[in-house]
């Protein structure tokens, strides 16, 4: 049954989650064995499907399979489907391939922590629901995984919850991230409404006699679902405090994966935003400014994880800004994400073996001079460097050129202004990443004294060493032959190439000499003059809005927070005084008439005597008016 | 002579009862009011018989003596134990159920 | 097989036994209840498999007259929905009697009392959704309040009477505003050919639309004010502050249906027209109820009362999704009914235990549960994350049905009602945060883990809560069928996709 | 000229002429029995009479005469179903007339006199209270069924002046007692003056005494419509003063809290049933050809004493006092029945009458066995934690005020809704509406009492509840088991109601 096997992608992982989780402690022993050797089998599965799918013809290559009717109301049917095509093998690949190396390097990295077996059952869970975000067959079951990796970073970033500043870093990402997920149901409902269905292959066919505006619509709530887990901007905050998870986490969920599923989204809903130009502009420009936006947050930071942080959001805002230049881009987006998924999980977790020696300290100014005690580290971490930087011929010189390629020739003045951006991007990229290479490796010890900077044990260095080739020959791999454009191809429609504003070899050298200023400079400022160990505080206004993350947290709180709790607390108080004292203003009312008409019973006789006669003489008034 | 007089003598002699009943405090008084209401009535009654020359109206008048008679004596035991207890007649003074 | 009148005896003849067991023996009181509550789900599930989907027409029908001076007939039959209502309630019973086990302790009485108003009370609820006479639903929906107000009032905390009297005046004005409607409908049937209760006969009855709007409202605010739809709510959060967990559990989990219930069966049958006159304002209000409750579920510092309006806004949800008149809305609020009974309950439960244990119900009291009692905050969660509606829970499904089904029609109640999910969010992850995360405070650092009767209680709601999120063909296969039905008869149809009009 | 000896037909009047024996049997037995065996003979005595009246209507129950006294009263289905009630809810009322501790021993001596103490302690106990009860109850039982002005007016005296006595005849709080037998007598006789005046006109408009004559001249719309108005109108204001409906309701909450709780229960029962009935009779033979006139005007009466005795319950603190309030609230649930005009509204007022005055019975019964060292408590905050101390007496009491209030599968909702429902069909809308809004506010007070017994700690204060006596129980048991079971199954009797009663001119 090799349909069936579709479902082992998920299931695997899944069972793995469910047994670690119910066994409870009885499974710490070897729990996380099971949870990798689970993901690894998950990865064989995926290789076998890719086996398969090479031995199909291109028509052949997309498979699907009904599991059971989900959900089916009148129009609204919904089956519990899979869908595996070009595109989400890659996905199925990137995430059971780099999910299984972090597996294996946490084995090591948490081996301390007395929740291990937790960790690695959420890992797993993680990994289940980023199966199913990337093989769903419709946009609901999409859904399902898209709220679900929410959850597993969720868990992951307050994983140690305890401090209280990771259980509010969790929450504020869980929150951000429904945001998003508002989008997505918006989009799912208005294609419900305007379509009836909201299968991928039913929305695709439905496109053509669809009104553009709903088409819009759609778009730029997928946009927005996007940038909620993605971390784009206008919701991006919550990656920096993201870190606060273990940085295998950072390294899968927060660099590697689940970021990376708003490229997923958009690229898989390619035939939407095809036909919904607006909504197109917007991904551009979402993505210009985030990759601007993540650069500049990136050269203030001194945290290390949340300077990767940064750079992953400027990454990813490549990929956004590729996928949003249409077919011609879609293609290198999901390159430069393949790409990106290796050299920055393999700087995360260059990242994090630092910090393993250096007793968890984060701050860069702490470090220093630990290329000798950590020459492996080093090494991978250097390669995965070069590779962000795009310098030929690692791998992101492949993918991030051909997305600023694209972007200049995507013509006319838009084509410029995004060019130059990207450009101005890479110089950036190149100078914060040097910055963190040289702060972080290079120059005098800065650390204090009860740090003793050592090497990772191999189970912890052989991904990042694995990750480093990747990050090292994926590149060359994937555009050999337009291997991957045309691997993709059949899943965008081509509407043939633009004319060439500039060749690739004027782009590359461009790219190149913005690069080389960007290092330059970082020398100049760190590598001559002594670094200090803690922040210069006479530093430009500049840098200091950048240091906080350009203002986003102290915007969203006075926009957004405050406001909020202003007004639940004024409902809060109105809930009680006015609506609930109406009614019971009502109840006085009724018992205070009472009262005062107990003063009719004044209890004299003649009183109630008189009463009579009045009653008397009203029904005399009242005969005498009805006769009259 | 018109008999409508006695009807509006009668009314006049019931009207005149029931404000003594509302103004006067002695139990006895009130009491005695009551009964020049009655026979106020009887006064109607029997004047609609003559009206209508008709004899039952003059038979409930000797009804209502009667039945007045016996009022009184359940009256005044009442109105003599109260007055005995509280040594004194006045309605107002018995008011100890009230609101 | 008489199922239904089957099913309303066991309760009653079970409240019997409890009655016969000597006071002092306070386990058999116990195990005698909770038997009987055994045997009815066992009881309903039997029945429910000799259900038949794709009737349309009610079924299981009983008819016998009762008072035929005034032709009032003892008649039950039941459709889709309340079968599943039925089936909620009576799963719901067991549990909160296991879970509870020891709640009726500290009472203002004895505990055989206790579970003799829950069996009482199951009866009832068991008859409510079941009846087809107007008169008969009527009596019942009546006489329910008084063993929840004894149980409230009996067993609760805190304000308990203030509260009791609160919910039972609330309800009591309701109901005689519904009791002039149905005297109206009385009369007018028998000015159309004989006096009536039957709910079929009486929806057949000619009536000018003035009439028509007035007996509407005369029941829908009595619904309104059970489901507590806002501004009727403010009873709710009082109720379920000074109530035991159990008993908030079957009164928002059960009784509170019979408003949305209600509304359905009776509503929108009896007074078509008048319903299509009242869906814009109804629907204004289910959204505020969504939001406002969400925001207000947010500002609280009672776990109880966070419960409370979180179910307010749920509430709004399932109103929302019945007058939209569209299938999905209809089938998602008959599914959500079912849903918030467990994930309400869920939430009552462990909250009740939490509660308990720390003796405090206040939030800012709890922290860092996880690390001490990992189980219990593990139920916690996950009955918060399905009452945020995460997808793959059961109430994701219900929730999402609604909203679909509404944006068909009334797309900007869909939307902003949406916004709702982003508070659902807040409101449990605060607490959570607040109770679960964090170091552990002062006053939590012995509080013990759940004990294997509460796991056992617990269990069977969180794997219905899981299974339906994944699988919830079953109940809405029963739904489905009804809902066409109803909208049917309402003169509806969904609206086709707009494609096409480019 | 001949005379010719007016024809009676004994069976017919066998009810009301067994009670007037029996009363009189009782007379002689407190002159002539020695004082240790009166209590008991005059008890068995009463109760033999009841009975052999009740068997006597039970026997006639399908007759129908318009003769039964040379027209001067009339027999047919109303006629034997009131007195039915009248019957029943007496006897259960003897029951607790019989526990002689809530009457003083002597009426005539002084409040706190030796002459008093002596008394109690030689355990001289006076027992006119049962002649007098009987004779009451021959007075209600005619009320409804007379058919002339004379019967009528005669019966009302009979009923009221034995209520007069027997008002001022409590043990303690004497002179409350003897207050509220003065302030009953002097505004019923005042009221009953109006009664007569009315009648007078009534005559004076028909030139007949007869209820028939009446209606005749009614219907013909022939005399002068002024004199009809105004006989009506005082007609129906000594009506209105015995169901105690606003405005002429102030002598009843006086009244009921002064006089021996017992006598409350039975007054408040049977005189409702017996003005009711007459008042029934009246409106739905004589006067209903005249409808125009007097509908609009007892429908602002009902409303008015609805809401009032409703609102002015809700500030009582008195458990006697509360439950006269509501006992006017019901008087003008009753109006509605009257308002009906149709049979579904007579069929409704019998049978409220009837269910209300049961629960009545036994709720005064409870009230009875609530004490402390100085006789009854009725002052509602020591009534606190009585659910504690005595669940059953505090369970039972609850149960008759769920029944006042109309909850279901109580008597009292079967009757609210029939009575509300004939009401609406007659088109007396506003009246339905009131009462349903009434009844939300009379929920309230009824619940408060409740939530005192039930949710509120007990004050020490020596308040106890008496094990009931063997009789009092029966009463409670009875009425509550009656309360209930009409609540729950009343077709029965509603269908049994329904076949009898029909009024024949």
């Amino acid at each position: 049954m090799i349909s069936n096997s579709l479902v082992y992608l998920i299931a695997l992982p899944l069972a793995g989650a469910a047994i670690l989780l119910l066994a409870g402690r009885r499974s710490d022993k070897w729990g996380h064995l099971l949870a990798t050797a689970l993901s690894a089998s998950s990865f064989f599965v995926g290789l076998y499907q890719l086996s398969l799918m090479l031995g199909r013809s291109n028509e052949q290559r997309p498979i699907s399979q009904k599991l059971f009717e989900w959900i089916s109301v009148g129009s609204f049917k919904i089956d519990a489907g899979l869908m595996l095509d070009q595109l989400s093998i890659c996905f199925v690949l990137l995430i059971t391939g780099v999910g299984t190396l972090i597996h294996v390097y946490s084995i090591s990295y948490m081996s301390h922590d007395p929740d291990r077996r937790r960790f690695f059952a959420f890992l797993n869970l993680f990994i289940a629901a980023m199966l199913l975000l990337v093989l769903g067959d419709s946009y609901l079951n999409l859904y399902v995984g898209w709220e679900g990796v929410g959850l597993a970073s969720y868990l992951l970033i307050g994983f140690w919850n305890q401090k209280p500043a990771y259980a509010t870093a969790s929450k504020k990402a869980f929150v951000m991230n429904r945001v998003g997920d508002m989008g997505l149901s918006f989009a799912i409902m208005i294609a419900f409404a305007t379509m009836g269905t909201v299968s991928f292959t039913g929305v695709k066919a439905a496109v053509e006699h669809t009104s553009t505006a709903a088409l819009t619509g759609i778009g730029i709530m997928l946009l927005v679902a996007a940038t909620g887990k993605s971390a784009q901007f206008p919701l991006q905050a919550w990656l920096g405090d993201a870190m606060a998870g273990p940085t295998p986490v950072s390294a899968l969920i927060h660099a590697a994966t689940m970021v990376t599923a708003g490229v997923y989204l958009i690229t898989r809903s390619n035939f939407i935003f095809d036909a919904a130009p607006t909504a197109q502009l917007l991904v551009v420009i979402v993505g210009a400014v985030t990759l601007m936006f993540g650069a500049l947050i990136g050269t203030a930071k001194d945290d290390i994880k949340k300077a990767l942080a940064a750079s992953t959001m400027s990454q990813i805002g490549y990929m956004i800004l590729g996928a949003g230049l249409g077919p011609v881009g879609y293609a290198f987006a999901i390159m430069h994400l393949l790409t990106h998924g290796f050299f920055k999980a393999g700087m995360f977790l260059g990242a994090g073996s630092v910090m393993h020696g250096m007793n968890d300290e984060v701050n860069m100014r702490k470090y220093g001079a630990l290329r000798k005690f950590m020459p492996i580290t080093f090494a991978t971490f250097g390669l995965g460097y070069l590779a962000i930087l795009g310098v030929p011929p690692f791998a992101g010189f492949y993918s991030k050129d051909m997305i600023i390629e694209t972007a200049f020739n995507s013509g006319g003045i838009k084509g410029i202004i995004l060019g130059s951006v990207t450009l101005l991007g890479a110089s950036i990229t190149a100078f914060y990443m040097t910055r963190v290479m040289i702060l972080t490796f290079t120059g005098k010890s800065r650390w204090d004294d009860q740090a003793h900077p050592h090497e990772s044990p191999w189970l912890m260095w052989l991904p990042m060493a694995i990750l480093a080739i990747g990050s090292v020959t994926s590149g060359y791999l994937l555009s050999h032959g337009n291997a991957l454009v045309n691997w993709l191809s059949p899943l965008f429609e081509n509407h043939g190439e633009h004319e060439e504003l500039l060749s690739p070899i004027v782009v590359s050298g461009l790219a190149l000499t913005m690069v080389a200023i960007g290092v330059a400079i970082a020398f100049l400022k760190y590598s001559r003059n002594q670094v200090s160990d803690v922040a210069p505080e006479n530093v430009s206004i500049f840098t200091r809005i950048a240091r906080q993350d350009l203002l986003q947290d102290r915007f969203n709180e006075s926009v957004f927070m405050r406001p909020g709790q202003v007004l639940t607390k004024i409902l809060v108080r109105t809930d009680d005084s006015v609506i609930d004292g109406a009614v019971r203003t009502v109840g006085r009312a009724a018992m205070g008439s009472g009262a005062s008409l107990r003063g009719v019973q004044s209890g004299f006789v003649r009183s109630y005597a008189a009463l009579i006669l009045v009653g008397a003489v009203a029904l005399i008034a009242a005969i005498w008016v009805v006769t009259q | 002579m018109d008999a409508a007089n006695y009807l509006y003598l009668s009314a006049l002699l019931f009207t005149i009862g029931a404000v003594g009943v509302v103004v006067r405090r002695n139990a006895i008084v009130v009491f005695m009011c009551i009964e020049l209401m009655l026979n106020a009535a009887n006064l109607s009654f029997v004047t609609f018989s003559r009206i209508n020359g008709d004899l039952n109206g003059q038979v409930i008048a000797f009804f209502t003596m009667v039945v007045a008679a016996c009022e009184v004596v359940v009256g005044l035991a009442i109105i003599v134990t109260i007055y005995r207890s509280r040594r004194s007649a006045s309605v107002d003074d018995a008011s100890l159920l009230k609101r | 097989m008489i199922w239904l009148t089957l099913l309303m005896a066991l309760p009653l003849a079970g409240s019997v036994a409890v009655a016969l067991v000597p006071k002092a023996n306070e386990k058999l009181i116990k195990q005698t209840a909770f038997i009987t509550t055994l045997i009815v789900m066992g009881t309903t599930i039997a029945m429910a498999v000799n259900f038949q989907r794709d009737n349309v027409e009610l079924q299981f029908i009983e008819k016998y007259s009762w008072i035929p001076s005034f032709g009032i007939n003892y008649a039950l039959g039941i459709d889709g929905l309340a079968l599943v209502l039925i089936l909620m309630s009576t799963i719901l019973a067991p549990v909160v009697v296991l879970a509870g086990w020891n709640e009726s302790h500290g009472g203002r009485w004895s505990i055989k009392s206790f579970y003799i108003l829950i069996l009482v009370l199951e009866t009832m609820m068991i008859g409510v959704f079941a009846a087809t006479d107007v008169f008969l639903f009527y009596v019942i929906f009546e006489a329910m309040l008084i063993p929840v107000y004894f149980l409230i009032g009996g067993y609760g905390s805190g304000e308990r009477a203030a509260a009791a009297v609160k919910f039972l005046i609330y309800s009591l004005f309701g109901g005689l505003l519904m009791l002039a409607s149905i005297i109206a409908l009385y009369v007018m049937s028998g000015a159309q050919g004989g006096h009536t209760f039957d709910l079929k006969a009486l929806s057949q009855l000619e009536m000018s639309s003035t009439t028509q709007n007035l007996l509407f409202l005369g029941f829908f605010i009595a619904f309104a004010i059970k489901a507590p739809l806002w501004p009727l709510h403010t009873w709710l959060p009082d109720a379920a502050d000074s109530a035991t967990p159990g008993t908030s559990v079957l009164l928002l989990g059960v009784l509170d249906k019979v408003g949305t219930f209600g509304m359905i069966r009776y509503c929108l049958t009896l007074f078509p027209e008048a319903s299509r006159t009242f869906t814009p304002l109804i629907l204004v209000l289910a959204v505020i109820s969504i939001v406002y409750g969400a925001i207000l579920a947010i500002g609280q510092r009672d776990l109880k009362r966070l419960i409370a309006f979180t179910s307010i806004s749920h509430f709004g949800f399932i109103t929302m999704g019945i007058f939209a008149m569209t299938s999905q809305g209809y089938s998602g609020a008959a599914l959500y009914m079912f849903n918030h009974g467990f994930s309400t309950a869920a939430l009552f439960l462990v909250g009740g235990w939490m509660i308990s244990r720390r003796g405090s119900s206040t939030i800012a009291d709890f922290g860092g549960l996880q690390r001490i009692t990992p189980v219990m905050a593990w139920m916690f969660f996950i009955a918060g994350m399905s009452s945020l509606a995460l997808p793959g829970l059961s109430s994701f499904v219900s929730e999402f049905l609604v909203l679909v089904g509404t944006f068909t029609r009334y797309p900007v109640h869909a939307v902003i009602a949406t916004f709702g999910i982003v508070l659902a969010a807040l409101y449990i992850l605060i607490p959570v945060q607040k109770a679960l995360h964090g170091p552990t405070t002062p006053g939590n650092e012995n509080l013990s883990d759940l004990n294997l009767r509460e796991k056992i209680a617990i269990a069977p709601i969180i794997a219905i809560i899981i299974a339906l999120g994944f699988y919830p063909s079953p109940l809405l296969n029963v739904i489905n069928p009804a809902a066409t039905h109803v909208i049917a008869q309402l003169g509806f149809s969904d609206p086709v996709p707009t494609s096409g009009e480019k | 000229m001949v005379f010719t000896a007016p024809v009676l037909n004994y069976t017919l009047l066998s009810p009301i002429l067994i009670l007037l024996g029996g009363a009189l049997i009782g007379v002689l037995v407190e002159a002539f029995v020695s004082k240790g065996l009166r209590a008991i003979t005059q008890l068995s005595v009463t109760l033999g009479t009841l009975i052999l009246s009740l068997v006597q209507v039970w026997k006639i129950r399908n007759e129908q005469s318009l003769t039964a006294a040379a027209g001067s009263v009339v027999i047919d289905g109303p006629a034997v179903l009131l007195q039915a009630s009248i019957l029943i809810i007496a006897i259960i009322s003897v029951f607790v007339i019989a526990d002689t501790d809530h009457f003083t021993a002597l009426a005539a001596s002084l409040p706190g006199s030796d002459e008093e103490r002596h008394a109690v302690q030689s355990g001289n106990q006076v027992t006119e209270v049962y002649p007098l009860t009987l004779f009451a109850i021959s007075g209600m039982m005619l009320f409804p069924i007379s058919s002339d002005l004379i019967t009528l007016f005669v019966a009302l005296e009979m009923l009221s002046l034995p209520l007069y006595l027997m008002a001022g005849l409590s043990r303690r709080r004497r002179l409350a007692s003897q207050e509220a037998a003065l302030k009953y007598f002097l505004l019923g006789a005042f009221s009953s003056a109006f009664f007569l005046f009315g009648m007078a006109y009534l005559y004076g408009y028909s030139a007949s005494v007869t209820f028939a004559g009446i209606r005749e001249s009614v219907v013909g719309g022939s005399g002068n419509d002024v004199l009809l108005l105004i006989g009506m109108a005082f007609v129906s204001i000594g009506l209105l003063f015995k169901v105690g409906a606003v405005p002429f309701h102030a002598w009843s909450p006086d009244v009921y809290q002064g006089a021996p709780t017992p006598i409350t229960g039975f007054m408040a029962a049977a005189t409702k049933v017996a003005a009711f009935g007459a008042m029934l009779r009246i409106y739905y033979t004589v006067f209903a050809n005249a409808q125009w006139s007097w509908t609009p005007l007892l429908s602002a009466i009902a409303i008015i004493t609805m809401l009032f005795g409703s609102l002015v319950a809700i500030a009582q603190r008195d458990v006697k006092r509360m439950l006269a309030y509501s006992s006017i609230a019901h008087a003008g649930f009753l109006l509605a029945g009257v308002i009906a005009l149709n049979k579904a509204g007579l069929d409704a007022s019998i049978f409220y009458l009837f269910a209300y005055g049961v629960a009545t019975v036994g709720a005064f019964a409870i009230v009875t066995l609530v004490r402390d060292a100085g006789g009854e408590v009725t002052d509602l905050n020591r009534w606190k934690g009585l659910g504690k101390r005595s669940p059953w007496i505090a369970t039972t009491f609850a149960g008759f005020l769920l029944a006042f209030a109309g909850i279901p599968l109580t008597s009292g909702f079967i009757g609210k809704f029939s009575i509300f429902s004939a009401a609406y069909e007659s088109g007396a809308k506003s009246v339905v509406i009131a009462g349903v809004l009434s009844s939300a506010i009379a929920a309230f007070f009824y619940i408060r009492v409740i939530v005192l017994m039930f949710f509120t700690d007990s004050v020490q204060d020596g308040t106890s509840v008496e094990i009931p006596s063997a009789l009092t129980r029966i009463t409670i048991i009875f009425s509550t088991v009656v309360t209930f079971a009409l609540g729950i199954y009343p077709a029965p009797l509603l269908s049994f109601i329904t076949n009898l009663a029909t009024f024949i001119r």
